[in-house]
């Protein structure tokens, strides 16, 4: 067994990674690199949850470790690359509203109004001091993933801070509490068929029109994730 | 039971959709399909005892508001599926949509039907945000099925609005979750759980949770500030979609916030909910109204009414009272039905122009006069005109605004006028256009197929109907509901 | 009474049944109204608190009298008058939409519950804007109907807040006396109505929507749809409400204003029913001066004074339903047969059309407040009340009154004058256009409808003594018909005796022109000649604006090579009261339509602003 | 009943015969006055007879409005004696001697007038019944305020009241308020009756003029007719003045004595009214048609002072 201090030094180390993984894709401009940079956050959200695992002994936070790795490191990187290797969309330049430092500046904003914030709300459930932070980082990364979306103007890169906020939502998730598997999952599931959606339609944006209906349509051609999503659906029911 | 026939219903519709061919049977299927979610809906309503819960963990259970949501969206889905024979063949027709993904079009909408219809199913509270987040999908691949690129944008706009916003819902959700860990030892997302200890929760982190929930449901729902995405989807997408989204799809985030509220209900942070729905109401029914007032585009002109109605719907629930929340919801099915007439005669209007904006359609009451009277009436109706259904809960909601505020209503109706006034002007505009003199090529005249005649003077006759006779079955349900919910 | 498809007959068969209906509703009005017992039934419950469910006392039966009086001759009128637009569903459609205007209109008047009455007030405010939008492809009746549109849907905002207010006060939506209303309740009722009966300044509707709607429809409107706004008016304040001192003098201000500017801009007018619209705006405000009075005098226990204000408005109410709507239906034919509005245009008719001119006069003398006609009778009434005001305890109310009775005796004056021109240069002298020359008498119907109401202008005028005397206000009127007897006596003996003792050789010549031969159009004077010295002594109110240019051959200024010069009138309500708003609202709507406009960027911006600024809100209140 | 006709007869009898008298007596006072000899005094009754004799020339434009108006402004006129008592101040009945209903009925012989001027299609007609319509709706305007002084300070509105009340009353020239009266029914009498200044009953054919550009059309009986009509109408108002001003002489009963004696003395007291009315017009000029509003408004002035007197006192 390894000493709950070290862990929670361990977790430390990761949120602050996680967070350096959120400031680099507000920054960069190399489209490829950001999607590489998202799935070492995934990744290093895998780490979380299996710490957390070896503190807690959840067999919930190693599943979802597992739905994690395949979903976020593998599969949806895997596809975007593939899409953006297609679009033949290197670099992302352009900034909206705000520039790669004000944006950062503003990261550590929001990390304070997030912290003053739950300090407030959360005081009377008496939270260790690790996982409120957890908490605090976890919703602060989805607003720096809400500040990727608007801040930037190719769709692929908005497509990335939108997957940010879902691991902000997951690294809160991971902390405060744990929901029953079977929703995890489905909840996994959901938000990669938005994902692909989202990034069919921003292959489609930059596309004829016959080529975007190929890919989107699982009928007219294989698309294989597409369809057996599609099945999943019915099981669902 | 019920739910797995629903269930089994909706796979055996898809399964086929799948495998048949030809338009005319994938419309038929679409059709049946939501007619037996009608009959099954009114089967439970009669005879089936609610609140009734499905599975161990009781996530899904269908108590009185969600068989009336259900039933409304099927009552929608039917009368968008016969309107849809005639419009999607005029769609393929004039190369609007490929024959080939024809058969994703009627999957998606089957889909997008059974995923409205479990949103309303779930008790539990995550399992709701999943079935809202499938509605943005199906809705979204909807709108990109026709071969326009400007659809995809607007259904980017559509997947990335709604979607942030409901990861903060999400948050939310977690929110909840850890409070009930906490006050009950377990935890729970369940509806009817969280309606039970209500009392005992802190109302501080439960305010919390409902506003992260709001977000997300406002943006589903097109609530000012969180609305952009609403008008343009709602243009672009083919009209009976647009009608779906507006009467149905929207409807799941109101009905998000109905159940939120009811929880929040229970408890001190009741009064803050509803300064706090009350206010964005209020900036709703303001935004809409104005951005009525310079369209001219005739569905965007529907799709902000639409925002309009939505506002008044969240002001009526943030009044909080028994009778608001009665009214709210007959608001709800009057406005789905209402508006469903709308798009469907604007969707008329755009077979035979071609196009929404104001100075394309001329002649439009000698080439089209039913799509022309349909707007009409429809337009009358949904600014709140007797002898229409709106009329009526638009008096009332005002009433209770009046008991909270004279002010509040005051202003209420003011933006009420002012969309009132759009709706005005812009019908006039568009009617007292004619071709002129000088029009060499001649209007072809768009010959309007039956279906969907039928559904627009079927809608038509029914909020008619309803506006002037209130069954007493309709009045024990909404009340049932407002039982249910615990508002007193 | 609602009938869609068809063809002539069916249309004529409807408008028909309309008609039998009318006389039907007449005698059992007429019955209640003599026999002054109200009757209560309840028709239909929607919900508990929702009922549909009618009163009818003398008030209710006396203006579904007049309601019933209009309806029938219009009815009458329309059979005829549709038949000159094309195509059989938009006659159709016409016809029923009239119906259901006029049941609209009776039912809001027999209504016993708030909801029936807006719900019978909002029906009536949706058919009358359809009707007004009747002849769509005319860009002034798009303006028309915008523009009606608009107040009359503020009209019912007013409405429904006071409604509001009072279902607040009472818990119930019964029209009954509400013990301690606030006095917004009277001030939104009488916005509410106001706008709808077209009160200055709130009438700017009227003389858009009368000229843009079909005759028939302008008769209705005009003749009764703003007198169920007076109804609603009398109504409330009276039997809901109780009424004080400062409404009566609200009531009597709004109404001496809207008489004296009603007329004012009457007379510039050259559009027939233009001119018309406005002076129903001059009568309404008679009306409310009547009401008015009653309410003051009421208010300092003056029952007799009040009795004549009260009977005088509502007899008011009456005489200008029934001479508006004549005039509004013969100013329909007129209309029809030249196809012009303007009367510049117009001239010569009374040879042309005589019956219609005949008809046209006797509302035209009714109008002007002639005895012994019948708009005589209630200005009588109205000016007994004002003259006998010396009994009035307040000094500075007598002031007032003085001033009520300049303005009062000015605006019925100046309504002759106008109506001189009105009728002089319409149907009078030689015809002033190619159109005029060639006009037609009107079909029978268009005739017998008119001549209905003509002929109760002259009856309720001449018997007026009799008729008040059966309702038992005896003491109110002097005795008409003595007068007329006197009248049409020496009439008479001096016809027969000029006849038996002068020459009777006549002569047709030309007329003289100063030694010119062959008179044209062109010499006659013009409807704007007409008007021009009141409009120069008014022109403090006109606001007008002269000007012109002059070009000269010589640097001296003496050989005067062409000229040029305008007259500009300054609208001085939609300068200051209506543009200002619109102007204010289509400006927010831009900027507010501006958010649209915007990429996905800056929405999600916008969602982030908000998300961030509640999460503050809700720490810093946690 | 009896006695009502009796007095009906009477009066309108008298009003119509006698009121062509004073139009030639206005005249030669005038005549005089401009240092002339002037016409007869019964000049008018001539001039009556002339026209009466002479052939009718009708507009080829004109309808049947040019030929009822003589009729109707003679009948107006003389139903509206009734309201004036001259010689007799009868019981009132039937509302005859309501001021409101006497100033109708000369409108409405007003309104006849006017359109026949626009009948014939005329310039002159025309421009006489726009000024006429103009200048009319001021000065009844007037006219009643100051009919309503009358009535606010006698305490009733009927005329034949009125008249009893000042009789009965012996207040002999010195009621204040009647003096001030008085002032604004003759500007009143002089608008009325058209002469200088506001109209210039002797121009013809000249852009001064108001009543008689609006008659130019009517000729023989008519125009006869129509004169007379506007002699009985001078002498009614006259009728009102004296009435106001010194109402002593006229009968209160219907005998044979008193109704001569009343008869003489109502022609001594119109005779003196004439030749000042005819007095004034000769130190008049003839003002501008716009300028005329300020006239009015000393009118307008008295009768609100007179009631707000009235009023405060």
């Amino acid at each position: 067994m390894i000493a709950p201090a070290l862990l929670d030094n361990l977790i430390k180390v990761l949120i602050n990674l996680i967070l350096a993984t959120a400031a680099i894709i507000i920054v960069k401009r190399d489209v490829l690199s950001l999607v590489s940079t998202y799935s070492i956050q995934s990744l290093l959200l895998v780490f979380v949850a299996s710490v957390l695992y070896m503190e807690n002994a959840n067999v919930m936070l190693l599943y979802l470790a597992l739905l994690t790795l395949v979903s976020k490191a593998m599969i949806i990187p895997h596809f975007m690359e593939r899409i953006q290797k297609k679009l033949n969309i290197k670099r992302d330049v352009e900034f909206h509203y705000l520039s790669p430092t004000s944006a950062l500046f503003a990261s550590v904003f929001i990390i304070l109004v997030v912290y003053f914030f739950l300090f407030r709300i959360l005081g009377e459930l008496s939270l260790s001091n690790v996982f409120f932070l957890g908490a605090t980082v976890g919703v602060s990364l989805t607003f720096m993933g809400m500040l990727i979306i608007f801040s930037r103007k190719q769709t692929i890169t908005n497509i990335v801070g939108y997957l940010t906020m879902e691991n902000g939502v997951l690294l809160f998730g991971l902390f405060l509490t744990e929901l029953p598997l079977i929703i995890e999952a489905l909840i996994v599931i959901d938000l990669i068929m938005l994902t692909l959606l989202a990034t069919i339609l921003a292959f489609g944006i930059n596309s004829s029109i016959e080529e975007f209906h190929a890919r989107l349509n699982p009928f007219k051609r294989f698309a294989a994730f597409k369809s057996r999503l599609l099945n999943n659906e019915g099981e669902d029911e | 039971m019920i739910l797995s026939i629903y269930a089994i219903v909706g796979f055996v519709a898809l399964l086929l959709i799948l495998l048949c061919r030809s338009h005319r049977s994938m419309n038929a299927l679409s059709t049946v399909h939501s007619l037996a979610y009608f009959t099954l809906a009114l089967y439970t309503l009669l005879y089936v005892r609610l609140p009734s819960f499905y599975l161990q963990d009781r996530y899904f259970f269908i108590d009185h508001l969600g068989i009336y949501e259900a039933l409304i969206a099927a009552v929608l889905f039917f009368f968008a599926s016969v309107y849809s024979k005639g419009y999607v063949e005029g769609l393929i027709n004039i190369g609007e949509l490929d024959r080939g993904n024809l058969k994703l079009f009627y999957v998606a909408f089957n889909l997008l039907l059974i995923s409205v219809t479990y949103s309303f199913f779930s008790n539990n509270l995550a399992l709701f945000w999943i079935f809202a987040e499938l509605t943005t999908v199906f809705s979204a691949v909807l709108i990109v099925t026709l071969n326009a690129k400007k659809n995809i944008g607007a259904a980017l706009k559509y997947v990335f609005m709604a979607s942030t916003s409901m990861l903060f819902s999400f948050i939310g959700l977690i929110f909840l979750f850890t409070l009930t860990e906490h006050a009950l030892g377990a935890g729970t997302l369940n509806w009817d759980l969280l309606m039970l200890n209500a009392a005992q929760l802190s109302p501080t982190i439960l305010l919390a949770s409902f506003v992260f929930i709001f977000i997300g449901m406002a943006a589903k729902s097109g609530i000012v500030p969180f609305h952009a995405w609403l008008p343009t989807a709602y243009a672009k997408a083919p009209s009976a979609i647009s009608a779906i989204l507006s009467g149905s799809v929207s409807s799941v985030g109101v009905y998000g916030i109905i159940r939120a509220y009811a929880i929040l209900h229970q408890t001190a942070a009741a009064g803050r909910i509803s300064t706090l729905l009350i206010v964005f109401g209020l900036a709703s029914i303001a935004v809409a109204a104005f951005s009525m007032l310079s369209q001219i585009n005739l569905k965007k002109l529907i799709a902000f009414s639409s925002i309009e109605n939505t506002g008044l719907m969240i002001l009526g629930i943030g009044l909080g009272t028994p009778v608001a929340l009665f009214w709210v919801l007959f608001h709800k099915l009057a406005h789905a039905l209402t508006k469903a007439v709308l798009f469907f005669s604007g969707g008329i209007m755009h077979r035979q122009y071609g196009s929404m904006h104001a100075e394309e359609i001329k002649d439009a009451l000698e080439l089209q006069p039913l799509a022309s009277w349909g707007l009409i009436l429809g337009a009358a109706a949904i600014i709140g005109m007797p002898p229409f259904a709106i009329f009526v809960s638009k008096l009332f909601l005002l009433l209770q605004a009046a008991k909270l505020s004279p002010v509040l209503l005051f202003v209420v109706l003011a933006l009420l006028l002012v969309a009132a006034g759009a709706f005005a002007m812009f019908l006039s505009r568009v009617f007292a256009q004619d071709g002129g003199n000088n029009n060499n090529k001649k209007i072809e005249k768009y010959i309007v197929p039956d279906g969907m005649t039928f559904s627009i003077v079927a809608l038509i006759v029914i909020i008619f109907v309803l506006g002037i006779f209130f069954p007493q079955y309709l009045s024990d349900l909404l009340n049932n509901i407002v039982a249910e919910l615990g508002i007193k | 009474m609602f009938i869609s498809k068809g063809g002539r007959l069916v249309r004529r068969i409807s408008l028909s049944v309309a008609a039998i209906s009318c006389i039907l509703l007449l005698a059992f009005s007429s019955i209640v109204v003599y026999q002054n017992q109200a009757l209560s039934f309840s028709l239909y419950q929607m919900l508990p608190a929702l009922q549909f469910s009618f009163f009818i006392d003398r008030l209710a039966a006396f203006f579904i009298l007049i309601i019933s009086i209009i309806s029938l001759s219009v009815s009458i009128y329309s059979i005829g008058y549709i038949e000159h637009y094309s195509g059989d569903t938009k006659k159709n459609s016409l016809v029923s939409l009239m119906i259901l205007f006029m049941l609209s209109m009776i039912l809001v008047v027999a209504s016993k519950t708030l909801f029936s009455f807006l719900f019978f007030w909002e029906i009536m405010a949706l058919s009358s804007f359809i009707l007004v939008m009747f002849e769509y492809e005319k860009k002034e009746t798009r303006k028309a109907g915008i523009f009606y549109f608009i107040m009359t849907q503020l009209s019912t905002v007013f409405l429904l807040l006071a409604f509001i207010m009072i279902y607040n006060a009472t818990g119930s939506f019964d029209i009954a006396k509400v013990s301690d209303a606030s006095p917004f309740v009277f001030l939104f009722l009488f916005a509410g109505f106001g706008i709808k009966a077209g009160i200055i300044p709130f009438h700017k509707w009227l003389p858009y929507a009368h000229p843009a709607s079909p005759s028939n429809i302008s008769a209705l409107m005009s003749g009764i749809m703003i007198k169920v706004a007076i109804y609603g008016l009398m109504r409330f304040v009276l039997f809901v409400l109780t009424p004080e001192l400062s409404w009566g003098l609200l009531i009597f201000g709004a109404g001496v204003i809207s008489a004296i500017f009603g007329v004012i801009y009457a007379l510039k007018e050259h559009d027939i029913k233009r001119l018309l619209a406005y002076h129903s705006i001059e009568n309404i405000g008679i009306i409310l001066i009547g009401f008015g009075l009653y309410i003051i005098f009421s208010a300092y226990g003056l029952t007799q004074l009040a009795l004549l204000g009260i009977i005088g408005a509502l007899f008011h109410t009456m005489n200008h339903a029934l001479f508006k709507s004549l005039l509004f239906l013969t100013a329909g034919s007129v209309v029809n047969a030249t196809e012009t509005k303007n009367i510049e245009e117009m001239g010569g008719l009374i040879k042309s059309m005589p019956y219609t001119a005949l008809f046209f006069f006797i509302g035209a003398i009714s109008i002007s407040a002639l005895p012994p006609f019948n708009g005589f009778v209630s200005e009588f009434m109205i000016f007994q009340a004002f003259l006998m005001s010396w009994s009035l305890a307040s000094p500075m109310l007598e002031v007032l009154m003085i001033v009520g009775l300049t303005i009062f005796a000015l605006t019925s004056a100046l309504a002759a004058a106008c109506f001189v021109k009105a009728f002089g240069i319409t149907f009078l002298a030689a015809p002033r256009s190619e159109h005029a020359k060639h006009a037609k008498e009107s079909s029978f119907s268009m005739l017998l409808g008119p001549a209905i109401l003509a002929i109760l202008c002259v009856v309720s005028g001449v018997f007026s003594y009799q008729i008040f005397s059966l309702l038992g206000y005896a003491s109110l009127v002097p005795n008409l018909m003595i007068i007329s007897i006197f009248l049409v006596a020496v009439y008479a003996f001096a016809f027969v005796s000029l006849r038996a003792f002068a020459s009777n050789n006549t002569r047709i010549g030309e007329t003289w022109g100063c030694g010119i031969l062959s008179q044209n159009p062109r010499m006659e004077y013009t409807a704007s000649g007409f008007s021009e010295p009141i409009v120069t002594v008014f022109k403090s109110v006109y606001k007008t604006k002269k000007t012109n240019h002059r070009t000269f051959f010589d640097k001296y200024q003496s050989i005067f090579r062409e000229g040029a010069g305008e007259i500009q009138l300054f609208k001085f309500f939609e300068e200051y009261l209506y543009m200002p708003v619109a102007r204010a609202t289509d400006y927010i709507s831009r900027r507010v339509s501006c958010f649209q406009r915007k990429d996905l960027d800056f929405y999600i911006a916008c969602s982030f602003v908000t998300v961030l600024v509640l999460l503050l809100i809700m720490g810093w209140l946690a | 009943m009896n006695a009502f006709v009796q007095y009906s007869v009477l009066n309108v009898l008298f009003a119509v015969l006698v009121s062509p008298l004073f139009m030639s007596l206005i005249k030669k006072v005038k005549a005089l006055a401009q240092g002339r000899k002037g016409p007869s005094l019964f000049q008018m009754y001539y001039n009556l007879w002339k026209l009466l004799k002479k052939e009718v020339i009708y507009s080829s434009n004109s309808s049947w409005i040019m030929r009822v108006t003589p009729y109707v402004n003679i009948t107006v006129m003389a139903v509206a004696a009734l309201f004036v008592p001259l010689i007799l101040i009868p019981q009132p009945v039937y509302g005859i001697g309501n001021i409101i209903l006497f100033l109708y009925l000369l409108s409405l012989a007003k309104f006849f007038m006017a359109l026949s001027g626009l009948d014939a299609g005329s310039a002159f007609g025309g421009m006489g019944s726009s000024r006429e319509m103009t200048i009319s709706a001021l000065i009844e305007t007037i006219t009643i305020v100051v009919f309503a002084a009358l009535a606010f300070a006698l305490k009733t509105t009927n005329l034949h009241e009125m008249f009893l009340q000042i009789l009965e009353s012996n207040m002999l020239f010195l009621n204040p308020v009647l003096i001030l009266i008085s002032i604004s029914v003759f500007i009143v009498l002089i608008v009325e009756t058209a002469r200088v200044p506001v109209d210039n009953p002797e121009t013809h054919l000249e852009l001064t003029m108001i009543h008689e550009a609006m008659i130019l059309e009517q000729s023989g009986k008519n125009l006869a007719l129509m004169e007379w009509s506007h002699a009985i109408k001078q002498l009614l108002f006259m009728g009102i003045l004296i009435n106001i001003l010194f109402p002593w002489g006229i009968a209160v009963a219907l005998t044979q004595y008193s109704i001569v004696v009343s008869m003489l003395a109502f022609l001594v007291k119109a005779s003196v009214l004439a030749v000042a009315v005819g007095l004034f017009e000769s130190s008049c000029a003839k003002s501008r048609l716009f300028h005329l509003p300020s006239l009015f408004t000393i009118a307008l002035f008295f009768s609100v002072i007179t009631i707000l007197i009235e009023v405060f006192a």
